[in-house]
């Protein structure tokens, strides 16, 4: 057979290759070097975290849950309703309805389906209303998988229950931006916006 | 051997191809002529290192098997094409020629249809043997249902 | 996914004892996923192998059709999902290969950083899977595996704090990143990347002259320059046959030519020349990481506005390859644009899949425990075999 | 008390504390490795997870009984039963302290190493019954593995014997009152290191677990068999382990020799054994498995080689000093 190594291949193959040293010091030196290390690992403090009685730290761009915040001054929902983020939204798992309105559009309806959610943060990228942003937590465990099929409702409560993450579609837009202006050192910029954000919810 | 001699002694050897770019030197060659360019891209320009295989297909002009070789150690890149014509869907294999033509042209009859003579076992590779359709198929529906969904 | 009996099968001397024909997967501990390779066996010796994949086909490829350059790339991660960072790179270096996109050399900065963290990552898991695999759960490879885990998390606490996630990043976008490193990222990093080095340095004298590890690895599963090559074994593989190719090197991109790396070869074409050459990459990695720290300049981090809709991004018409060095070899990204917002056709080159394809060449003629160990050093990602 | 009562008081204590003990074992071994691997372990049933052990028994006592439809019943079903008598039966001849123990028997030595080997049958039958690839497999590999293994186990254990010059494990261990085995120059020390291989060899742990190799055969003979039958298989194991441990702990560590008071003594002969326990543990979690042809060539060209010219040497140096005895 052409197509495979044989058997005599595999054999002389085998015997083509470099050869550990039969020395029997060196053998006992590794496998004494081998029990040392798990041996300084049995010293190490573990690395578990007590995760549901402690809750690990998350950092300020965490991409969680996804919820709909209110605008900071006003009180209103921030949504305008303008179905950006269904059209994004790569395993399209966004349905917004928009409700016309005289002064601004609303979204009458907002679905998320949260169980084919990616969390690519790419609905919050391109909202131009701050209005979908993530969170700082993923548990939302659930036995049911219906009740991950958040309306509007829900994801208002969500953005209520927990910490808001630092992005938000104008600070992400804000910082990938071209230089429109010289731009002093970005990095910087940016953990200037990342102390700010983290603490307050986003106006639009 | 730069990309322009590779592309004179192709045209030498084989005058109905057209190739065009340096990096890589693309090669469009009739489908009779599949198998001796690859073989002439093996043997005598020293392209052992096969890429990939794939196809693409332009609706109403017909299906195009590419197929990627490198040179590694001279640093030359072919992409070998060939224009399997309207309707039709059979292509030569290069299984003789790289012997890893022969996952990526089941790949390629899996998704297009395009049944590769003379490959020894050409079945699906990544869908089930009872699948319906070849989904890359520019004709394959991509919202409608298809018979054995599951 | 077929049943088909295989008909690749070597006669190796059959004596005429009874053949034993044995499932090693698709559900199988060491089957790095979902995998299903139909073992013949005579004794423990494996004959014959029918390598069965697909279990995992999401249809990227049609998928991409249907999706645009602005939505792939975060989609783009779930090819590769252990080393998601460098098949989104592929992809965006396709678009922009097209479409004659500069990026900023800050931009290109950060790619090589998140592109060689994440071969870090990866290889880690590798190391860990592989000592598992031949270690067992109950043994010291599950010590290692442990130890491996451990220290990728601190990789993937770098990304979270980067991106904000853990396993698929959606890092790169077409003309640039999506995300600026906040402050304090960079001691940060430097903190992780020394102390990897000095850990990567307790494996290595853990596993280097182990005579356990040596007996299993040495003179394993062979890969002749010629049948890695045919074949198209890329990364780590080909370059443990004796094959020095490396796209870093050979094509660089994204200013890996500002870098000094050495590019490891070793001739054996065996499980330890294998290993020898990912625990090389480790350093080098960290160093290019070092290096890019090191020089990181300032500016824009992308070329093109912060996105705002799904159809901006507009590629020309025009078709190109690209190809990223990732954790597995060469990732390859085949992409043709027809002028519109999304690419007329996409064809992944994953590494694994062709490296996967090595093995019904190299299994017949050793034992069973041996295809695990095999298995491992090829270190199969089905999210990118089957793509 | 019935007459017939009385010789069966003694065994039931020692097959409850064992059968104690082994639980615990499970907890003290995961614990363990666990550090080991800078995790923290078995955590939330009790405090610390000390209560871990009984939930698990619990949970195998629930489980639904599946036998595969194509198994040989009987074998399938009697196997555990053969792998758990002999595991339990090892522990017979173990003086406890002196005077402490089942049955003291003068050949007390031989006793347990030729049971200890019986358990070989019930993996056999185990891998058999199940009438499952992967079992087969693993019971080939099973009969080779103990086979070849219980030979340098057996020489490894006869220079402790040579030395005290009895085959009876209570004279075994007076005989180290003044010199614990491993203490004596050079023979002691490579008997105990041979002692330790062949006992994690014999005793299918890592690096040496070829039959259950769960990379490979999935668990190897036990995979058909789950619930109560498991946590039969399970037992055996760990007693089995353990019967070892005390029997190196016998052999080299002078058995319940120790500072304190008399009573003490079983528990410095339990510690004794603990701290063998945790060395074969230490070995298990640090190093890959090896194929199993390298394991027969292990035994076969190297071990058995060496633990029989070490007897040799032993002979030599008891015939050469006079007297057995240190």
């Amino acid at each position: 057979m052409s197509d495979v190594q044989t058997a005599a291949d595999v054999r002389a193959l085998r015997d083509a290759a470099p050869r550990s040293s039969n020395d029997v010091g060196v053998i006992i030196r590794a496998v004494l070097g081998a029990m040392r290390i798990t041996l300084r690992n049995l010293f190490r403090k573990p690395v578990t975290v007590h995760y549901p009685d402690k809750e690990r730290i998350y950092p300020d761009r965490y991409r969680g849950l996804l919820a709909l915040v209110y605008e900071k001054d006003t009180g209103e929902e921030a949504c305008i309703g303008c179905r950006l983020c269904e059209y994004v939204c790569p395993p399209a798992v966004i349905k917004v309805e928009m409700l016309k309105s005289e002064k601004r559009n609303y979204a009458k309806t907002f679905t998320l389906e949260l169980y084919a959610c990616e969390f690519c943060e790419l609905c919050v990228q391109v909202c131009p209303t701050d209005a979908i942003v993530m969170m700082k937590s993923f548990d939302l465990s659930t036995t049911d998988r219906r009740e991950l099929l958040l309306d509007k409702d829900k994801l208002h409560a969500l953005g209520k229950r927990f910490e808001q993450s630092w992005a938000t579609g104008n600070k992400l837009r804000d910082m990938q931006g071209p230089p429109k202006q010289a731009r002093p050192a970005s990095a910087e910029a940016s953990a200037g916006k990342a102390e700010h954000g983290s603490q307050e919810a986003p106006g639009a | 051997m730069t990309a322009e001699e590779v592309r004179t002694r192709i045209a030498e050897q084989f005058p109905g191809a057209q190739s065009a770019g340096d990096a890589p030197v693309t090669v469009m060659v009739p489908a009779d002529a599949w198998v001796p360019l690859a073989r002439f891209a093996k043997e005598t320009l020293g392209c052992l290192f096969f890429s990939f295989l794939s196809a693409v297909d332009w609706k109403e002009e017909g299906l195009e098997v590419i197929a990627k070789v490198d040179n590694v150690d001279a640093g030359i890149s072919l992409l070998l094409k060939t224009r399997l014509g309207s309707g039709v869907s059979a292509c030569p294999s290069l299984t003789d020629v790289y012997r890893g033509a022969n996952w990526m042209e089941r790949e390629c009859y899996d998704m297009f249809g395009i049944r590769f003579e003379g490959h020894p076992d050409l079945r699906r590779i990544l869908l089930g043997d009872d699948w319906e359709g070849h989904p890359l198929l520019k004709s394959y529906p991509v919202d409608a249902p298809h018979p054995p969904y599951r | 996914m077929t049943t088909a009996a295989s008909p690749s099968r070597v006669e190796l001397d059959y004596t005429g004892s009874e053949r034993l024909t044995m499932n090693m997967g698709p559900q199988h501990p060491s089957a790095h996923g979902v995998f299903r390779a139909i073992l013949t066996l005579e004794g423990e010796q494996v004959v014959g192998v029918d390598a069965v994949i697909g279990y995992l086909h999401r249809c990227h490829e049609k998928l991409a059709e249907t999706l645009t350059y602005a939505q792939y790339p975060s989609i783009a991660s779930k090819t590769d999902y252990v080393a998601a960072m460098t098949s989104e790179f592929a992809y965006v270096r396709a678009a922009e290969m097209i479409g004659k996109i500069e990026v900023p050399k800050r931009a290109q900065y950060l790619r090589v950083i998140a592109a060689e963290l994440q071969r870090v990552a990866s290889h880690l898991l590798w190391l860990g899977t592989w000592c598992l695999d031949m270690g067992g759960a109950l043994g010291g490879g599950a010590t290692i595996f442990l130890y491996c885990i451990r220290e990728r998390e601190l990789v993937l606490d770098l990304f979270e704090s980067l991106v904000g996630a853990r396993l698929l990043y959606g890092f790169y976008q077409v003309g640039g990143v999506r995300y600026d490193i906040p402050s304090g990222w960079v001691e940060k990093c430097r903190e992780t990347v020394d102390l990897m080095d000095r850990r990567i340095d307790e494996y290595q004298r853990m596993l280097e002259e182990n005579p356990f590890f040596l007996v299993r690895t040495q003179g394993v599963g062979v890969i002749s320059r010629e049948l890695a090559q045919e074949v198209g074994i890329s990364g780590p593989l080909v370059r443990g046959s004796g094959v020095n190719y490396d796209i870093r090197r050979t094509d660089p991109y994204s200013s890996y030519e500002d870098f000094d790396f050495r590019v490891p070869v070793e001739t054996g074409g065996d499980c330890h020349a294998r290993y020898r050459v990912r625990m090389v990459e480790f350093r080098e990695s960290l160093n290019i990481v070092r290096q890019a720290l090191d020089r990181l300049p300032e500016g824009p981090i992308s070329s093109r506005p912060g996105l705002k809709s799904v159809a901006q991004i507009r590629i020309p018409k025009g078709e190109a390859y690209a190809r990223v060095e990732g954790a597995r070899g060469e990732v390859g990204c085949y992409l043709i644009a027809d002028g519109s917002a999304k690419p007329y056709r996409m064809k992944w080159r994953g590494a694994s899949f062709s490296n996967l394809a090595v093995l019904p060449h190299i299994i017949p003629g050793h034992k069973v425990a041996d295809v695990v160990a095999i298995m491992g050093s090829v270190d199969p990602v089905f999210g990118e075999v089957d793509r | 008390m019935p007459e017939w009562v009385s010789p069966l008081i003694a065994p039931f204590i020692v097959l409850n504390v064992v059968i104690g003990i082994v639980t615990y074992v499970t907890l003290l071994e995961r614990k363990f490795a666990a550090r080991m691997q800078s995790r923290i372990g078995p955590y939330r049933v009790g405090p610390h997870g000390l209560l871990q052990p009984i939930a698990d028994a619990i949970k195998l006592m629930m489980k639904e009984d599946i036998v595969p439809t194509a198994a040989d019943r009987p074998v399938y079903n009697l196997a555990p039963i053969v792998f758990l008598i002999p595991c339990m039966l090892i522990f017979a001849t173990i003086p406890f302290a002196p005077g402490l123990g089942v049955a003291d028997l003068n050949i007390g030595i031989l006793f347990f190493l030729a049971v200890s080997a019986m358990e070989i049958v019930g993996l056999f039958m185990a891998g058999w019954g199940s009438n499952n690839k992967y079992a087969l497999l693993s019971a080939m590999r099973a009969v080779n593995q103990v086979i070849s293994y219980d030979l340098p186990f057996i020489f490894a254990a006869l220079v402790p014997v040579l030395l005290a010059g009895s085959l009876r494990l209570s004279e075994i261990a007076a005989a180290q009152a003044g010199l614990w085995f491993v203490f004596y120059p050079v023979i002691g020390q490579l008997a105990f290191i041979a002692f330790i291989v062949s006992t994690v060899a014999a005793e299918n742990r890592a690096p040496f677990d070829i039959l259950e190799a769960e990379s490979e055969l999935v668990a190897g003979f036990r995979v058909e068999y789950s619930g109560m039958k498991f946590a039969i298989i399970q037992l055996g194991e760990y007693a089995h382990v353990i019967g070892a441990s005390f029997l190196g702990a016998l052999l080299f560590f002078g058995a319940w020799a120790g500072p304190g008071p008399e009573w003490l003594g079983p528990i410095w002969f339990l510690m004794k054994a603990m701290f063998v326990f945790l060395l074969v543990t230490w070995v298990r979690w640090s190093f890959v498995r090896i194929r199993v042809d390298q394991i027969l060539a292990l035994s076969w060209k190297a071990l058995l080689p060496a633990t029989l010219a070490l007897l040799v040497a032993t002979a030599v140096v008891v015939v050469w000093r006079g007297t057995p005895g240190v």
